[in-house]
């Protein structure tokens, strides 16, 4: 047996053992386990395997050993997902700490920095949020405002942050600041770590269409932020945020798996509300020939993303496919989240819901909510021109 | 194909009504009161006094002969507003139900009330999950009601429910009810804000029925008429989504140049302009041919079919281009996205009207 | 009865007695007429209804009757054209000279040259050619370099132009050609017409990807042209080339119909080639849906035209709409050709064609040449920037 | 999912080859020639000696061992330049059939020949419109073979010509042919200038049939292998085609800045780049499988509808972004076009794998 295939074999069996049964169901929303001072478990099972992984450092299970990370191989890491599918264990945990700001602070962090932080990620100890887009910038994210004064022994920190995820339950913030009011755009932006505790932080949560108020916004007024929380060099935030983007493009290309267990299948849907002829197959023609459509190119989707790996582990990566990922992945979702709707006709349609059930009022929601997928975290359009130019080399 | 001079000064006098009394905030207030009423009724009461319940119905009752194109001018208008009101449910769908179907007598007792802003309609038609008069199962049989009806408009504030059922020998009929004392009922907002209601009719005897006989091509035509009606209110709203999304596009700068500028987006609105107007074509062909006494079955289903689409398309494409501020419920966007997908399906969605086109030119 | 019912049931009386039976079929392309100093009438039927038309100016039914044209009002054309359509007549003519250049002619020319041109147009005796492109100018009309120079009692033309359309079975063609080169690219140009019997103009036809050749690079080396074929003013030439545009627009856009007599409809074709159930109606749900999707947007595009035509009788024209005609016919077309293509199956991919039958064989070659509609006379590309610019007015 | 080292050396064997030694020229030249070959035949006997036709044989019968995979290298590097050679016909499907089917001893008899290049053979499927192997009328009777088939490839060239039918009982079989002598031929040339023939047997004595008893699953796996070779190829075309139209872009100016910059452009080059990848990954998905001895009947149908909508797409959009030139013979883009259409047909087109896919998904 090769040294992967033990590992497999050990995972399997730790995973069978810690894993409570009542964590291997599809996971709604409100039982997700996000980090924070305040946390608060949903039963006695989730806790105890949160814990379990979170012992292991499996909630970031790449990351290096001596800040609590995992400390596995890239193949490794493969495996434990695959074993995690296959027995359908829930994610330990759901945090920003842990998909975008940790890799980033990994490669640019101080030593203080990473040993202050990661292990509190690792375990959950403390919520991040993001500080990046400002309001009336849209995506030109390097015209920010908010500016870090330089008081010698401290930064003050005044402007407003727009879109920061679930800030009102944040206990720290990672923010791109100006620090260098004189030099061009992209250039006098450093990259701060501020605690939400800190006198003159408030936040005021934004409602969104589908009526749920995850994103807000982040006033900072005259707030003292100690030197040692610039990450990287000063005026050189830009580097950072670059680093952290790789990863949120990443991430929001696999939202659609991530949402997956809460959002129900295309496929079983149509199956529930379509009349289905003797045979089971869907009566209606047309409708039948889009849905299959949508998820040959969604399948299509996860062989892309197959392939990527394997290119990966044969150190063969063609970059270009990497700039595909989010465009693709969040226009799917959206042509999923209509045609889910158009098979549930008028049950999807909810709002107030008496009506409806608990599975056709989230559908709703999603479609509402999921609309934001190909805005936040880069637009189509900038993702359209990334591909354009980096990926084909069309001259700009 | 074109509003005459009459249609076109109603059409301005709505608009100035319309901007000045009814602003999209008032749909925020309805949508706030889930109990509230389903329309302004103030509101409402001024647009009796402008007339406009009149505005289709022919003069011998009490009517003001405008034609449905006079109709479908004002329902341009409140569709670009969002303008909650009976003007589907009641003046176009009730009146022209009861103007096919009923009897003499009825027609006099109500197309009048009607057409004075006195009494509003509403007609239940909608069961399961996808609009299909074809299907209907809600009962007519020894004098008794039963079955259940979905998506039902304004019904509480209707003084007059009709109920298109089948009779025993399976044929479509109509049914009218002065109230609804003895249905039960369930009334729910949907994600465009506007109220609807489910009735569940059991074995309800005592109901006057409309007209007699088969009705089956009359109920169709008043449907068909319903269904162009809205879509008339769709185009109004994927108009006014257009405007707001070049303004936005004008206004807004990014990487030191107005958004307007990049030509993808220029693109996607002239696509989005072109979607808009063959719809509009669609509808104002439809509300032609209505007012010249043709049929309008085949025109209907596509002015409906290619209304859905393009209001959704065009409500996808604003959210986008707005960015941000797109998806947040302060912009208005939002709401007009959410109306389009209830539009979608009151009276069938794109899917059933192309099913139903394919039908009428024989393939 | 009203003048222009008399009108109509005089117009029906008369083609009734004029248009020979034959002359009620759906045309063939070989069989259309075009003018020319050696065109050849395909049969004395032909001859014959070619004739009574012209004779009566309804060639170019709205042209003054002064230089030969009907001298009909708007309202009378429509008729006349509803007449003919009822009737199912032939067009009696088809000629470049009839559907753009006369009526820019008509505009810009003088009292001498419309004398000379215009009632040769109506009665076919020239066939004209245009020369706008030129090799390598692509959508940038306005960058051609073919020059006239003022040579005192003559211009002498030396260039290229492609595209020119049939230009080896044209008599005379209408240029643009650069007077000025010193002046600002829209401007030093000029509208000159030229006799393709001049000593020094060549010409070579190009192939298509649809196996013909309808057009043309015409050569011209040291053509001597009059100077009272100068249309317009000299260094004007741009407006005389947009008015002309003005018809060429509305032309492509006409296109479809133009052709249909040719190339069989969508409807028929589906009904001929696809598997049909008990009803009649499409067995396979998903290209009935499809089918019908197209029919109902081709049916809005004629709606949009005669909205366009009711509001030109009102005189409440909205501008707008008719730069949204090429792009929207063009494209329709495409999508139509594309949609025949797939319910023909191998049937339509014949080229030698022993196996295929007369109708796939046009099918087919007419799906190839339309791939050129949305590239002349204006690109899709063109249209869309003109409709957000000029119908939408976005910032440029 | 991705090519192994010997794959990849196959694949840069196979390019340099092509570029030197195949021209898209070649094709202009056979197309000119109707009544020619259907590929040029002594490039063949180069690729013969390349060992191409042996690449995915097992060794047993003189093949490399290469999988398909290696194959499918191959595949993509012919249709970069639409040379015409008889790997699907030939390499991909008849050898696949024969052993698939095929006894021992017709195995042995002919896979070696078809390994060595010493021998090429095809399969004539086809019959009717649209591809549809469930509804096969060629009938193996009594000793009989009679019906018609279409569409069939390189035929003329072929020394063996295997033609499925279905024998008394309804069930799927497949005959072997050695000669065409007694068989009626029609060979004709398509749009995209390569040969095809339809064949007619009238109650043909004397044919050996391959294999024994019913073969249904393996006729299909046979046809579902050449469906994944043609998508390979045409994944080729697409991405040479989307090659092209950048080059061009980047070339030519218009308005005084380089075609590239438009941003219009940009987003549909990018969209076709989505695309292209989205439908490159199906297809060596599909292959991957073959290699894993997985079942490839939804894969197939996976990758030759994407394949098809992929190719149609970009080559529609490279005619209209190469402008005037796009659609003159002068150009390759043409050629590519016309040969996407006639792959569209080839195994059936998207429609017929959408609906293949649905039901392989239980819907």
């Amino acid at each position: 047996m090769s040294d992967l295939e033990t590992f497999r074999a050990e995972t399997r069996a730790w995973l069978e053992a810690h894993c409570p049964e009542s964590q291997r169901q599809p996971i709604l929303k409100r039982e997700q386990i996000w980090g924070g001072r305040n946390r608060v478990f949903p039963s006695a099972d989730a806790q105890a395997w949160f814990e379990a992984m979170a012992d292991r450092g499996w909630t970031a299970p790449s990351w290096p050993k001596e800040y609590g990370g995992g400390g596995l191989s890239i193949e490794e890491a493969k495996v434990l997902q695959q074993e995690m599918a296959r027995l359908k264990c829930r994610p330990p945990l759901y945090e920003i700490g842990i998909w975008m700001f940790g890799p980033a602070l990994l490669a640019y962090g101080n030593e203080a920095q990473k040993q202050e932080h990661i292990p509190k990620i690792v375990k959950g100890e403390i919520r991040w949020a993001q500080g990046y887009s400002e309001p009336g910038a849209g995506s030109d994210l390097a015209s920010l405002k908010t500016k870090a004064e330089d008081m010698g022994d401290h930064f003050l920190v005044n402007g407003t942050k727009i879109w920061t995820t679930n800030a009102h339950k944040a206990d720290w913030i990672f923010c791109l600041v100006r620090t260098d009011p004189s030099a061009p755009k992209q250039q006098g932006i450093s990259f701060l770590l501020i605690d939400m505790a800190s006198e003159g932080v408030s936040v005021s949560p934004i409602e969104l269409i589908s009526g749920e108020s995850e994103f807000c916004q982040t006033f900072f007024d005259n707030v003292k932020v100690p030197k040692e929380n610039l990450v990287g060099e000063l005026n050189k935030g830009w580097d950072v945020a670059k680093e952290l983007l790789k990863h949120e493009r990443t991430l929001m290309s696999s939202m659609e798996s991530m949402s997956e267990k809460e959002d129900f299948s295309l496929l079983e849907l149509a199956q529930q509300y379509l009349s289905l002829n003797s045979e089971g197959t869907i009566e209606d023609g047309e409708i039948r020939s889009r849905i299959a459509q949508l998820l040959m190119e969604m399948e299509a989707f996860e062989q892309l993303n197959e392939r990527m790996f394997y290119q990966y582990k044969a150190k063969q990566v063609d970059q270009r496919l990497g700039m595909l990922l989010k465009h693709i992945g969040t226009k799917q979702l959206q042509r999923k989240d209509e045609l889910i709707l158009e098979v549930l006709g008028n049950k999807a349609l909810s709002w107030t819901a008496p009506t409806a059930n608990q599975q056709e009022h989230i559908v709703t929601r999603n479609w509402a909510f999921n609309k934001s997928h190909t805005i936040a975290g880069g637009t189509s359009e900038i993702q359209l021109n990334i591909i354009a130019k980096r990926a084909l080399g069309m001259a700009s | 194909m074109i509003f005459n001079e009459e249609q076109s000064m109603l059409k301005d006098t709505a608009r100035a009504f319309i901007e000045e009394n009814a602003p999209v905030d008032n749909l925020r207030k309805l949508r706030a009161a889930p109990e509230g009423p389903a329309y302004d009724l103030e509101l409402w009461q001024q647009l009796v006094e402008l007339g406009i319940p009149a505005v289709a119905l022919p003069e011998e009752y009490g009517g003001l002969g405008f034609g449905f194109m006079g109709l479908a001018a004002v329902l341009g208008e409140t569709g670009r507003n969002l303008v909650a009101t009976p003007l589907v449910s009641s003046v176009a769908l009730a009146a022209s139900l009861i103007k096919l179907v009923g009897t003499e007598e009825q027609k006099s007792r109500w197309l009048p009330a009607l057409a004075s802003g006195e009494l509003t309609a509403t007609v239940a038609v909608q069961e399961g999950r996808h609009y299909n008069p074809k299907s209907i199962e809600t009962k007519w049989a020894n004098g008794a009601l039963s079955g259940s009806k979905t998506m039902v408009m304004d019904a509480q504030e209707a003084g007059l429910v009709l109920v298109i059922a089948k009779n025993a020998s399976g044929a479509l009929c109509v049914l009218a009810l002065n109230s609804l004392e003895d249905v039960e009922q369930e009334r729910y907002m949907l994600m465009d804000g506007r109220k609807f209601s489910d009735l569940h009719f059991r074995d309800l005897a005592g109901v006057e029925e409309l007209g007699e006989g088969e009705q089956v091509a009359s109920v169709e035509q008043a449907l068909d008429i319903a269904t162009i009606a809205l879509a008339a209110e769709m185009i109004g709203g994927a108009e006014s989504l257009l405007e707001r999304t070049v303004y936005h596009l004008n206004e807004r700068e990014q990487f030191d140049v107005k958004l307007a500028t990049f030509q993808a987006l220029q693109h996607r609105c002239a696509e989005m302009y072109c979607q808009l107007e063959l719809a509009r074509s669609a509808v104002l062909s439809a509300f032609t041919r209505l007012d010249q006494g043709r049929n309008i079955a085949k025109a209907a289903s596509q002015a409906k079919a290619l209304a859905n689409e393009c209001y959704q398309h065009i409500s996808n494409e604003a959210v986008q281009m707005h960015g941000g501020m797109g998806i947040t419920d302060e912009l208005d966007i939002g709401l007009y996205l959410k109306r389009s997908r209830v539009c979608n399906q009151l009276f069938g969605d794109a899917n059933f009207h192309r099913k139903r086109y394919a039908l009428q030119i024989g393939i």
